[in-house]
């Protein structure tokens, strides 16, 4: 098995910009992502991940990863989604190495 | 004198009802640190249940009703949505160390009508057998959208004169749509044709109906321990916005009460019609408005506006107008 | 012409029925673009209630059945269950263009029976006055597994044809396992379990009964909501999944509705349960069915067969066969 | 021989009883691996809408009550709290090879009060028209309270005896407002307060009354398939845990209707508060309990006493206790 | 504190495999896994992580996370979840590298 | 855009604890943190992720995600973490590097 290194983008920012953020990701062309839902404390606000009733919907963390071959591409998709959306919305961004198995999968 | 020991008598009785009892209930909950909760999933239900009640009735009670009748208090609830925007923002402006965006927001919100205060009004005013018009309930939209629409275009137009290089143009139609789409008036507009085209009448007597006011009440709960649950937000802002949130409700829902009296008195307008017109106009948006404001004036802090609508300005609407309302159009009217 | 006449009113009256009005306004709001969610707990309550009022009520009378009566429908209904499997892997066998194994899945969930859509009918039959018998409901397996057994065992018979080398033996026992452990049959069979072992007249007549129609119309809308969502899976599959899901459900019903005639002029099946059958026979599988084929025919798209599903032939069969049947019912045997 | 006759054929009527029915049905669901669920948000609401009826039916009655009645049941409640915790502990000190604290931890939840196991005992009562004061509901915590805190004293007690540098203190007033925090407990106060301090009678007579059977028929469904499916928890602990399980409800629950019946001929306690104290003694808790045990006993193993009170505690209290304790109460108090 | 390094294997697939895949995992001899609801959109479909209604259930995604200390067994996972289900399930797999406190508790 | 080095501590234990591990984190003087809920199998117990009811709450697992840009930091979170509760709970915890883009936000 040979494995081979690629780049994970990780995005962590409000579940209402969410559609926005992937039409950024579609558009930097990488083949894929995943969404997980979260919940989390930063410099920002509170942001639960409880069932209970939220009045006020929308407001809940998400965090989505992309996996992509080509460390270009990574920059773009980080660089256009904090231009665009961390001056008004919360939400970090940050990079972790990976070993994949079919690079031409995600690519 | 006899008057006021009346009005008093009467406003002391509204306070027993459980209507208010479930919404204090849900506040001290809360700050008892009790780890009750209404699972969000019951939350959404038990909104989609109302709304799909009171538009059902709307629908089916439409059919006969003579709609011309709906055009003033129609104008009128535009105007109203219009004004409390205008005179939030006025307000705002006063306070210098306010952002403006922030502003701006926080009166689109109090603009913008809450479908669960709504709820429980007609549940009060059904107590009391307070008649008012079948096509009441669809004023909603005449005072929803104009207020969210005016708070966010204006923002906007604030926000590109500050920076000239923007280009982002305000998409007036497109807020309509979002807020139209949004889950309040979708039900509501559903529950409207549905009533409107279709026979629902089995269906309503035997579910919508009999559950509605169970489901108010557990809403109600909810309503209180969210109020009680984010006032921490709002110590985070400026206390002004508490002082807004406390003043805003009772004098808007008056001006909308004298407003719809002068419907009365001129074409007719029913008592209970002036009092859900009142509640509309105290009321804060809840479900559709926020994610509406958050997307039309991104840089406004939700934490602002959200703190201030729904920890004062919803207890306020529910606990203190509606039964002051009621009251007053059962003095004034004598129903 | 009187009896055209007659039909064509008759049929026009059902279009103004409520269930209807709900699943086309759930298509709408889809449409729309609305927000507007029902919660996924919510559903899964609502088809738990459906089938367990269904199966209490099944259960409790057919205590006093003459279950021998059931035999020949049952034999019918299994029948029917095979053919449709049948005519539905012939008809994808003309297609060239299309994969045998989504064929043989589609052919499968289109035997396989739908608990919504057969709730619909009975509702619509209710109204409607038109009786059936105790156990019909009870006849829902009898369709459902031979279906899905079949499909999935050919399907098999057939890969292994392919590449020699496939070791994998069709679990036929397993199959009907995976079909009666799946949630619908489990509520079902509970249900008429503690119908026929208890007494659970004062629960049924307080709580599954009364909410029964509710519920339903809520489950319309999510099928409506659901049917428009799944449009687009459809339209990356092959044309002719939209033609079949279109036609087969009328084509499956009016088969069944001839059957069922027979067995109404031979053993006095009632009129009721031939439109009953009709149904069972024109709607779809789908909370069951979409995961038994998923893990009996793996290489098959699912995309395919639930997009044909869902999106066409479930509200074909709701909105087009159920009023049909009635109408036929109603002509044909007078009741 | 008559008594006898007469005691058997009516245990053999309760247990054709929906309630049991719907408990061993969901035992089946989950033994032939069903993949029926019942949603976690339903779960919640239900136990919400039942402890409300409880509240609120409770608040409403006591308000002519004459509470100094409830002063001996009161104290003879606390007293079975108590003895359930330190027969607990004392049998299982007996078994060396089981961990102390885990003794402690399960002799402090069957101390403790099911609101689950109590609402079914309120409905079965209730369909055999036998009486009880109003006031009862609120002796719950009277012994759910005592035990819980007895237990985790004793626990930590002992656990500093072990570890001389240990330095946590036991925070007795910390578990009491853990208990009372609980979302069962908060859920009976908030309806007593409710019911005592406002006028709900219209939303209990059109909701909260008419939803409770059926509410708690799927409750009891839950019951059963939590207790099948958590036996194999038990399975990888001591036997001991399983026999205590299975004798200790029926025990707890003989002695609690010994002292009733006392306080019955004494101050005139009604036969069904005998039958609904015998059960509080008899039921283990399962929703407040086990996380108060956990954070107060953390080295204590959940498997165990969860296992334990779950899968056959829960069960042997509804299946055996309840109808046991009705047909002795029908038999010794003639009622 | 001294840290080991241990390997993270991580597979993205749908939620209606995730028994057998947990059966491969426990076959192969690792300790543990985590497994983190998700949705995400990839060569095959998108698939929702909404809280709304889903007729069809059973089609959501799920991420699966096993900490092994030995390669071996990552590379074993990896293969036979691959070579079992992703020609008919969708799915990806992919390795990083991590930093464990008690490589026992991992073999 | 220049990545700069930093330290993702992740920390995977009973919900029933999430309050005093967050009070931890803060403590230790972390910018934030991101809860994701999870399932998983480790040496104590099966804990799920299922939405079916269950009547014993709490009991589900959690996923907390911990970016720190000092070394010293990630280790004296995951230590207290270890040693105020993974004899009673069960737990585990572990480092990854990754690349974030503006180090200040976490420091
Ligand atoms: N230091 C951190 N570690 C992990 N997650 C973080 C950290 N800081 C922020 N986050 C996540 O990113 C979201 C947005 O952060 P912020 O924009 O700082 O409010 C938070 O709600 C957290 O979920
Ligand atoms: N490039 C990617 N980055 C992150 N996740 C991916 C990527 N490609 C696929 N996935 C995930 O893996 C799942 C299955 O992918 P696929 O088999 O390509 O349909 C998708 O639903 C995504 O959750
Ligand atoms: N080898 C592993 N790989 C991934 N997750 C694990 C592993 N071991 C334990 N876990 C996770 O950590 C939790 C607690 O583990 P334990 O304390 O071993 O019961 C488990 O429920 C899993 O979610
Ligand atoms: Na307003
Ligand atoms: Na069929
Ligand atoms: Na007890």
């Amino acid at each position: 098995m040979t494995l081979h290194v690629a780049e994970k983008v990780v995005i962590i920012t409000e579940k209402i910009i969410a559609k926005g953020v992937c039409q950024i990701i579609d558009g930097c062309g990488a083949t894929g992502y995943t969404i997980v839902p979260a919940g989390g404390k930063g410099s920002r606000n509170m942001r639960s991940t409880t069932e209970r009733a939220s009045v006020v919907d929308d407001f809940a963390n998400i965090k989505i990863e992309i996996i992509v071959n080509d460390y270009a591409m990574a920059e773009a998709i980080m660089d256009q989604v904090k231009d665009k959306y961390f001056n008004n919305y919360s939400g970090i961004t940050y990079l972790e190495d990976i070993k994949i198995l079919r690079p031409e999968k995600f690519s | 004198m006899d008057f006021l020991a009346d009005f008093l008598l009467r406003l002391l009785a509204q306070f027993q009802s459980p209507t208010l009892g479930f919404l204090i209930g849900g506040m001290l909950l809360v700050a008892c640190g009790s780890k009750l909760t209404i699972p969000d999933a019951i939350y959404k239900f038990i909104v989609f249940m109302l709304l799909m009640k009171i538009g059902l009735k709307g629908g089916m009670e439409i059919r006969d009703a003579n709609l011309a009748e709906m055009f003033l208090p129609a104008v009128i609830t535009i105007v109203i949505g219009v004004v409390i925007v205008l005179l939030g923002i006025l307000f705002f402006s006063f306070i210098s160390s306010i952002k403006k965006e922030d502003g701006y927001a926080t009166a689109g919100l109090f603009g913008a009508v809450s479908a669960s205060t709504f709820a429980a009004a007609m549940v009060l005013l059904e107590e009391e057998a307070i008649a008012y018009e079948a096509w009441v309930p669809a004023l909603y939209p005449f005072m929803d959208i104009p207020a969210l629409v005016l708070a966010i275009v204006l923002a906007n137009v604030y926000m590109k004169k500050q920076q000239q290089g923007n280009t982002t143009e305000v998409n007036v139609w497109g807020i309509i749509k979002e807020s139209l789409q949004g889950s309040a008036l979708s039900a509501l507009i559903l529950g409207l044709a549905l009533g409107l085209f279709t026979t629902p009448d089995k269906v309503f007597g035997s579910f919508y109906e009999p559950l509605f006011r169970g489901f108010l009440s557990i809403l109600m709960l909810i309503m209180g321990m969210e109020a009680y649950a984010r006032i921490h937000e709002l110590k985070r802002v400026a206390q002004w916005y508490a002082v807004y949130a406390f003043f805003a409700p009772i004098i808007h829902g008056l001006l909308a009460f004298g407003l719809g009296t002068l419907a009365h008195y001129w074409v007719g307008f029913s008592p209970g019609g002036v009092v859900l017109l009142a509640v509309m106009a105290a009321s804060s948006s809840d479900i559709s408005g926020p994610p509406t404001l958050r997307s039309g004036i991104p840089s406004a802090n939700p934490s602002a506006y959200i703190g201030a609508s729904t920890s004062v300005g919803t207890p306020v609407a529910i606990a203190v107008c509606i039964p002051l309302f009621i009251v007053m159009a059962q003095t004034i009217f004598e129903v």
